[in-house]
């Protein structure tokens, strides 16, 4: 079996599911729901094996690399589907495994491919924990702040400083001295909270020392992750506007005829196939380890989140009144985009971390 | 309060304004939205200055108007300016409804309505949009059909300000499908607590609702609430949109303050207060953002000094119209620059992440209402640098055979 | 040299086609411009690899191709791609002419012309474009007017590559101007040294001279140089335009070197030298365009994937066209952000400051040349999306009522 | 006589003078000239009372404030006319305003005004002048770099630095150890010279140390008065592209008719328009001796530089091909577009300056 064909019977039956199962109107229910998510949906991408999709064969997932993991990201882009498969089977699964905690990996991996664990992470760059050796272990002090999905998950990772150190550390939900806060998003189809810790006993994950390390490769896979997520979202948002642009009659014409919405609908496609084959780049460059990752990383970091955002803003545009009513979807996609801009940097931020990468 | 005399000078004129201002300040001021509060205001202040035969200035006498000159307008605008004028509600009424009522409506109508206008005791608004008719009006399908000397009403509209306070609406209806799209309208006035309207908030994206949808079942009108001709709507539409920026009666003050609400100053002091204003590159889009907001200062202050100079304000309108929202949406992602990913999520009393949000949500719909880019680049391509039009391809198609409307997504 | 054998394999093929590249190094490369030295040298690669039996391998073995499969094109495309392939001048004739020839052209002109072209003893241009028909080339006004069997041509092309070193032209011209634009045109062949022809270099804003006006005086062409029918030119010119952009011969190589040509590396290396590289301002508009950069890089490797691929290019591009047109204009503006008032007035052995003022000079006709970027925006909105075209006002009008050209500045 | 009809006339005046004297081949011709200007040309612009519009009426001129100079500037912007009144009538006039010298305004300030003297000034930015006393008066040494007509000028002032800070210097033109050089410039309708002065003699205009004041007060006046010179020039190629759009005919139809085309030229129109309000208020400002003049000349001087660079690239893309070439006006204002957005500083820097401003 060639890889396109992988990857393309991935889509189809990713989007097929999400078609069917997980319309505007059930994407919209589920994010009005008080927690923001439905366990019976995380339940279903167990099922479907999404869940597990990144987790090594070992330990009971499918060992998917993100060429995979992209195409998931790409349809779930395009659903808005609250469910939490970016906190727990991107950014979860990727934090254990780059931990090399082998124990810890054992642990936690198999629940996560059986949809039985949902692991929220502490980001470092909005992370204040600090860490000491208690008597039974180590005890946490601090907070994480926007923490994805940080209010329903199973078990919360943080970076904390120790002395040694920056470190990963694994929560568990019911934790003493753990209390996590929904906080109010712009992004009405992904919650954040914030994870506060008052002598918090945690387990080290991977070696003391390690968390920057860690942090940083989880970042730059981060990055990939979601810039496959955004040319998901950016790709819906074209075909969004090119639908009503073709159908939508003013003056005799369809609005599509007309070069100034043409034009943009182009200016659209422009972005989106750029952004297109720099999320490819970055995911390519995780899955063969390319030493240029870095550099993918925040080229899509930059370029996806851009390009998105103002898609989704020509989106609006393109539809005119209809765009700007709550009942209209093509809000869901701007709050998204505006929001994925935010979540691991500026885009102005990714700029000058490349100009550092690129050793300038 | 200072009475008018009969050979009151345009000083003298402006000295009453003057005063009537300073005496009755505790009417002004202060309102900002389109609650139902601000329409009493409204009334209230609208009654007073018609009690003061202050209102309708260069109206005819016989309507309730003073029958004085431009320069009287002038002078008033003048006058008033130092202040804010409560009649947002009404300007749509004073503004669009009653000139078109003066220019095209019958002897009744104008006897029935504008004195009980110019008062506040009615309150208009415009039924024009509809879900299939945007930036094409003329393309509307809500049928009236002759009913014996009536009519009845059945369609939908949208995007219209004040239906759940109004009084009555100027509607425009098609009544002949089988003529071109601009041929076979008429204007009428309804009375918006007719059984049958039925009127609905449009939620918008940023969660409030400062528009309606209006639907019309089986409304009857009666055969003289006509506006005009049948069938020649569209020719009272038009004189009802030139209107649209003219300013009545109380009309004038505001603009200034209006566009450019200090978006600079809100800036710098949330990139003083969370961090960034030593940011280089924060400082750039802080300053881009004071630079747009003194070019639109400085351009409605021309459009003012056009205005009390008795001039037709050149292209700075609609100039002033896409600068204006594209500095609203400049400063809300700047606004959102600074907030970093406190701007996607924040605790509940955090105001600024609240304020920069709900500007960002709210800047596509500023965009848009009143006129899209698109269409307003057109009007500075065709009316100001003389660009010739489109081709027109339904200006001789019947309506029945024109495709109107739709759109999928 | 290797020589083929009637069984070979297509690894055999492709072996065949690396030995004779890795033998005949020393007639690649190096040769950047259309200068007559690049024709010389492009002539004599193309000869070479005539005899080689390299040169137009899809092509029928009558006209003196080799008659071999696309898999032998790709074969040969994979195996150039390290050389730079010195054939430029001639791509215009071999990949844009000689098909029209061979799709439309009758057999005399066939056995006349393409075995020539094939070997390099032949250059050809295309004279489609005219003052007054830019983007819409059918719109030209060229005449042929029969004499007896032959043709006497009046008009003015212009934007014409290669016209000053070229041996023969393929010519649109209006045979009858009594119909719509697109029914009324002829191709004919023409004699670059025919009498009558003045070819003058078209000086641009860089100062250089890419292009050419060509003058037709009452040039006469014989009745079998017409390729097609009479009146039947469009269709031909559409095959030409069609294959504007696939490589045949020896082309393929050369495309993703082209495109994105370190700019950045330069801007960096500019900053470094003229300071600036600490200006976190300018920090931003470098990584842009590094950005900008990596995407045209990684846009053109798809393309070229799916050239070897054998798969038809996708929007990529257009959309490469688009933003290498923005990427050089862009690095061409942050060039002169480093410069500063160096790039205003400079010392003439300031290499620098004529080096980014030149990109700024080109920029905007890097933007036109090859089609406009609202015509690509067209091409991307009806062709890539869907969206319908815009009507049509001259597709039924004859073209003498037409209006087209002018242009008053 | 009221103030708007003295500006209609002066303008009605100077366009007249300027389309029949100076039509785009006279301005071809004189830039291609060894000096890049035409003696009889400024005589003529002297007989109108233009070089020494901006002198007081003491002096012989015309005593007019920046309102008036703007009218010229925005007619020579128009015109494209190589003739050194921005660096003698606008920066020599006004350096000598500022400084305060009432000698040297009485020596040089007539000649100016009967076109007997062009003045070029080494704006302090690209100058490492420094002046030490000597035996018989000050001795300058050191460089100013993109001097404007500094090769033709007949006096040139430089600021240097003294003991007491920095000063404003007159060298005559013949001065020992002056040596000019002129330099390939972008714009091929306004020359720039280096000014290298060696043991050079000069005489000291105001007082020492004052210097400062003068060179930022000059800048003030200098972003001003070049603000309304690319107004000129922006409103120039505005009308150049729209008569184009308008007469040329593609497709069966004028271009102008296409949106791509027509929303291009109202973007240049929305652009124009704005910058026309910019230059009016920093050169109100000017005359009004406004707190704000810093701040007024800041927001014209990054906004009227970038919209005239927009412009004047628009106005290259709507004449397609024809645009691009050498014989076509379009590229000497794009040239000229371009260098001025560099002369007095670049929009960046303005902006920063801005903030400055500000107190931010």
């Amino acid at each position: 079996m060639s890889a396109p064909t992988v990857a393309g019977d991935l889509r189809a039956s990713v989007r097929g599911y999400l078609e069917s199962a997980a319309p505007e109107a059930e994407v919209r229910r589920i994010a009005e729901t008080p927690s923001g998510s439905d366990p019976a949906v995380w339940a279903r991408l167990a099922d479907l094996g999404l869940t597990g999709l990144g987790v090594p064969e070992d330990f009971g997932g499918a060992g998917a690399g993100f060429a995979e993991l992209g195409v998931v990201l790409e349809e779930l882009g395009r659903s808005l589907l609250p469910a939490p498969f970016f906190s727990t089977a991107v950014l979860g699964v990727q934090a254990l495994l780059l931990s090399g905690d082998a124990a810890a990996q054992a642990e936690y991996l198999p629940q996560v491919a059986e949809g039985r664990l949902r692991v929220a992470v502490g980001t470092v760059g909005a992370s204040t924990v600090a860490a000491v050796p208690g008597s039974r272990g180590w005890l946490l002090d601090g907070l994480a702040d926007g923490v994805l999905d940080g209010a329903t998950a199973d078990l919360v990772l943080v970076f904390a400083a120790a002395d040694d150190g920056p470190a990963l550390f694994a929560v568990p939900a019911d934790a003493a001295g753990l209390s996590r806060t929904p906080l109010r998003t712009l992004d009405l189809t992904r919650r954040q909270a914030r994870v506060e810790l008052h002598a918090t006993p945690a387990v080290l994950v991977g070696s003391a020392g390690d968390g920057g390390r860690v942090a940083a490769a989880l970042l730059d896979r981060a990055l990939a992750a979601l810039a496959a997520e955004q040319v998901g979202g950016a790709q819906r948002v074209l075909e969004m506007a090119v639908e009503y642009a073709r159908t939508r009659y003013q003056f005799g014409r369809s609005i599509g005829s007309f070069q100034a919405v043409k034009h943009r609908c182009a200016d659209m496609l422009i972005d989106v196939e750029r952004a297109r084959v720099a999320a490819d780049a970055a995911l390519a460059a995780v899955d063969t380890s390319a030493a240029d990752l870095p550099v993918a990383a925040r080229v899509a970091g930059t370029f996806c989140g851009e390009a998105y955002f103002a898609a989704a803003a020509s989106n609006i545009q393109v539809h005119g009144g209809i765009g700007f009513t709550w009942e209209h979807p093509a809000h869901l996609y701007y709050r998204r985009a505006k929001s994925s801009q935010l979540l691991f940097g500026s885009p102005g931020e990714h700029r000058e971390e490349l100009m550092r990468q690129l050793g300038h | 309060m200072v009475q008018p005399s009969a050979d009151e000078s345009l000083d003298g004129f402006r000295a009453r304004v003057r005063a009537w201002f300073a005496e009755n300040v505790q009417l002004t001021g202060g309102v900002k939205d389109e609650s139902f509060d601000a329409v009493d205001v409204a009334r209230r202040f609208q009654a007073a200055l018609f009690d003061a035969r202050l209102a309708g200035l260069t109206w005819p006498a016989e309507y309730g108007g003073q029958g004085l000159t431009t320069a009287h307008q002038l002078a008033f605008n003048e006058a008033a300016e130092p202040y804010v004028v409560p009649t947002m509600p009404l300007l749509i009424g004073l503004g669009m409804c009653a000139p078109t009522l003066l220019e095209k409506g019958t002897q009744e109508q104008r006897e029935e309505h504008l004195a009980r206008m110019l008062r506040g005791d009615e309150v208009w608004c415009q039924l024009f949009s509809e879900p299939g008719a945007g930036s094409d009006v003329a393309g509307l399908r809500t049928r009236a059909v002759r009913d014996g000397d009536d009519w009845v009403v059945t369609g939908q509209k949208v995007w219209t300000s004040g239906a759940h306070y109004s009084d009555y609406g100027l509607l425009l209806a098609r009544t002949n499908p089988d003529v071109p799209k601009h041929l076979g309208l008429t204007m009428f006035v309804v009375d918006m607590r007719a059984p049958g309207v039925t009127i609905r908030p449009l939620r918008q994206i940023t969660g409030g609702s400062g528009f309606n949808e209006v639907f019309f079942d089986d409304v009857h009108v009666p055969g003289d609430a006509v506006v005009g001709e049948v069938d020649r709507g569209w020719q009272a539409a038009v004189t009802t949109l030139m209107n649209e920026r003219v300013s009545i009666g109380a009309g004038g003050g505001g603009l200034g303050r209006r566009l450019g609400g200090g978006e600079f100053a809100a800036l710098a002091d949330l990139a003083r207060r969370r961090g960034g204003l030593a940011d280089p590159v924060l400082r750039q889009s802080l300053a881009s953002v004071f630079v747009e907001e003194r070019l639109l200062e400085l351009l409605s202050s021309r459009i003012r000094e056009d205005v009390r100079a008795g001039r037709t304000p050149g292209p700075q309108g609609s100039v002033a119209k896409l600068a204006g929202a594209q500095l609203a949406r400049h400063a809300a992602e700047v606004g959102l620059e600074v907030l970093g990913s406190g701007g996607a999520a924040w605790e509940s009393d955090d105001a600024d992440a609240e304020r920069w949000t709900q500007a960002l949500l709210g800047a596509p719909g500023n965009a848009i209402a009143g006129g899209t880019p698109e269409i307003m680049k057109n009007i500075l391509g065709e009316r100001v640098l003389g660009l010739p039009r489109e081709p027109a391809v339904d200006r001789d198609v019947p309506f029945r055979e024109l495709r109107v409307g739709g759109g999928r997504s």
